[in-house]
């Protein structure tokens, strides 16, 4: 319980340093450690799923992507603090803000006993799945669609972002090239740290199925190992133009959309499976599906394209 | 035999606290950059390191543990080399003009 | 043995938290990304302490993917903050 | 008191910190900076939840816990794309704000 409270003071602390910082980089510097204690505080509510993935993907990618993006606005970002609200406008923000924050407090005070929860549905029913974690277990067969068109939307992202790209770069590679590392630091770095990083990204999707884990956590961490080798200088980013990225990025929602569509021929519904292949057609779904999410949330990360195509 | 592991293990871990805290003060202290960059890595290494050790005492699958030392050595190594990486970043951005 | 470690889980947590100072302090970018590191560590410490003391086995694996991320921001950091703004003169 | 409401209480007060961050603040990475930590109070309220629905053997309730795995992903994405934005609009004017050109 201590330890509870020291967390709860701590998550407020950089959370209010994060909004009160004047410099950008300092505000990014706080979210990253915001995010590492809200990962924190996920493993204190029982949900170690989602602390894998608030690690992974909300405190590090994230705050990966929002480094490079506060250090390229630089001095304009410095410049843009002179535009501060005026009295009025703060005042109404903040009555606002409070307003909002009063009525969440009253409703976790005034949540209901005992809490409705669907978790006895989940017990009953996960058996079928043949998975042992029933987080997985209600991404990959209860709530199938919406990790279906959560894959779409990620895809949807890419495709605004590749299109934001000036007329000439279409087609090139994303981000910046960057060159070799002078020092052979970064490199060392890289390279012990790449087949260490894979190897664990390997692990947490494979552990997806009886423990806690699974293709998001698993795909973030490959996304990671991919940007830093591309920030070490061991490997471009590809050209958005290849063939070959573009049938990875689509493979993983391919594979899914077809087993959905395969499910009203052999289970009677979008997206069923049959109780005695459910693992094994969950198993075939999540494999290209790590493969493509990690994909694209490394291009993600890259941005637009900002290389000259090669024609 | 198991009181002996527990107290192995209050030890290790108190002592590992100890290193956490000479860091962070370290950290405030120091001067300049490079000597909180040298107090940082007092803390990774040691601090980490010995409540790795005390809990090592506690595993009883030796796969658990293994993966307690993985934990540690991929921060030791990674803060060693990063560690540097940043005192080179310091180093230059400082003859730079960049300190901000 | 657990109340023990759970002890020592906020312990560190709180001191760690002290040198979350040296990000509101600055004055380099460089301190501010050692102070969010020190975190790093330190959470990986409490989740492991925490990992055997409230037998969730769980929090190794966010221990490890911890450890790895953070290595991941810090050559972000080295990459995108310094030799970027060197470069370009800012 | 329980730590379902502690945190509880806790993500309360990040939604509305981030909401005033959202609003106020001129540059819009801030906002964006701001949209995640309501983003993670409202996924916490989310895990609140899910922690007081424990049961049948399960630490928490696995439905809620699933969604903000999906709402992860989703705001991480919303993200690059709002980064990639405001990227391109500083390359095409030369500044990053929101102000209209008076």
């Amino acid at each position: 319980m201590a330890l509870d409270a020291v967390l709860a003071v701590l998550v407020v602390g950089v959370a209010v340093w994060t909004v009160a910082a004047r410099d950008t980089f300092a505000a990014v510097v706080g979210f990253v450690a915001f995010g590492l204690l809200v990962a924190l505080i996920w493993v204190r509510l029982a949900a170690p799923d989602v602390a894998l993935t608030e690690a992974a993907l909300g405190s590090g990618l994230t705050g990966g992507l929002l480094l490079g993006a506060s250090t390229r606005l630089g001095r304009t970002e410095a410049e843009a603090t002179g535009e501060l609200p005026g009295g009025l406008l703060q005042f109404a923000a903040a009555t606002v803000s409070v307003l909002v924050s009063a009525g969440l407090i009253a409703l976790v005070l005034l949540l209901p006993e005992p809490a409705p929860t669907l978790a006895p549905k989940v017990a009953a029913n996960i058996a079928a799945t043949g998975l042992q974690n029933p987080v997985t277990a209600v991404l990959m067969a209860y709530r199938a669609i919406d990790t279906l068109l959560e894959v779409m939307v990620l895809l949807l992202a890419l495709v605004g972002m590749w299109s934001l790209a000036p007329d000439h770069l279409w087609g090139g590679a994303p981000g910046r090239r960057e060159p070799a590392d002078p020092d052979g630091v970064l490199t060392f770095v890289a390279q012990v740290l790449l087949p260490v990083g894979i190897l664990v990204a390997i692990h947490i999707f494979w552990v997806g199925s009886v423990a806690p884990g699974g293709e998001f956590q698993g795909a973030t961490i490959f996304a990671a190992m991919w940007i830093l080798a591309t920030m070490a200088g061991l490997a471009n980013t590809p050209p958005v133009m290849r063939r070959s990225l573009r049938l990875l990025l689509i493979a993983g929602p391919a594979v899914f959309f077809a087993i959905g569509l395969a499910g009203f021929a052999i289970a009677g519904a979008f997206l069923a499976y049959p109780a005695d292949y459910a693992k094994l057609l969950i198993l075939i779904i999540e494999i290209p599906l790590t493969l493509s999410i990690a994909t694209t949330l490394a291009l993600l990360v890259a941005g637009p394209p900002e290389q000259e195509p090669q024609r | 035999m198991s009181l002996a592991l527990d107290a192995l293990t209050f030890l290790a871990v108190a002592a590992g606290g100890f290193f956490f805290l000479a860091g962070t003060v370290g950290l405030l202290r120091f001067p300049d950059t490079l000597s909180r960059l040298h107090a940082l890595t007092k803390a990774d290494n040691l601090g980490l390191g010995l409540i790795v050790l005390g809990l090592l005492f506690q595993m009883e699958d030796p796969f658990a543990a293994l993966k307690l030392v993985a934990v540690w050595l991929l921060t030791l190594l990674a803060g060693g080399a990063v560690t540097q990486l940043i005192a080179h970043a310091a180093l230059g951005g400082r003859s730079a003009g960049v300190t901000t | 043995m657990a109340d023990f470690l759970l002890v020592a889980a906020s312990f560190v947590l709180a001191t760690v938290a002290v040198g979350l100072v040296r990000i509101l302090r600055g004055p380099d970018k460089a301190d501010r990304i050692m102070a969010a590191q020190l975190l790093g560590t330190g959470g990986i410490a409490t989740l492991l302490l925490l990992a055997q003391a409230t037998s969730v086995p769980a929090a190794v694996d966010v221990a490890l993917i911890l450890a790895l991320l953070a290595v991941f921001i810090s050559v972000a950091f080295v990459k995108k903050g310094v030799i970027r703004s060197q470069m370009e003169g800012a | 008191m329980s730590i379902a409401i502690l945190y509880g209480l806790c993500s309360a007060v990040l939604v509305g910190l981030g909401l005033f961050a959202l609003i106020t603040h001129p540059q819009p990475l801030r906002k964006i900076l701001a949209f995640n930590l309501i983003g993670s109070g409202v996924f916490l309220l989310f895990g609140v939840v899910a922690h007081n629905g424990a049961a049948a053997g399960f630490g928490g309730d696995p439905v809620p816990q699933a969604l903000v795995i999906t709402g992860l992903v989703v705001a991480f994405a919303s993200t690059a794309l709002a980064v990639a934005l405001l990227l391109r609009l500083f390359q095409e004017t030369g500044r990053a704000t929101l102000q209209s050109d008076d």
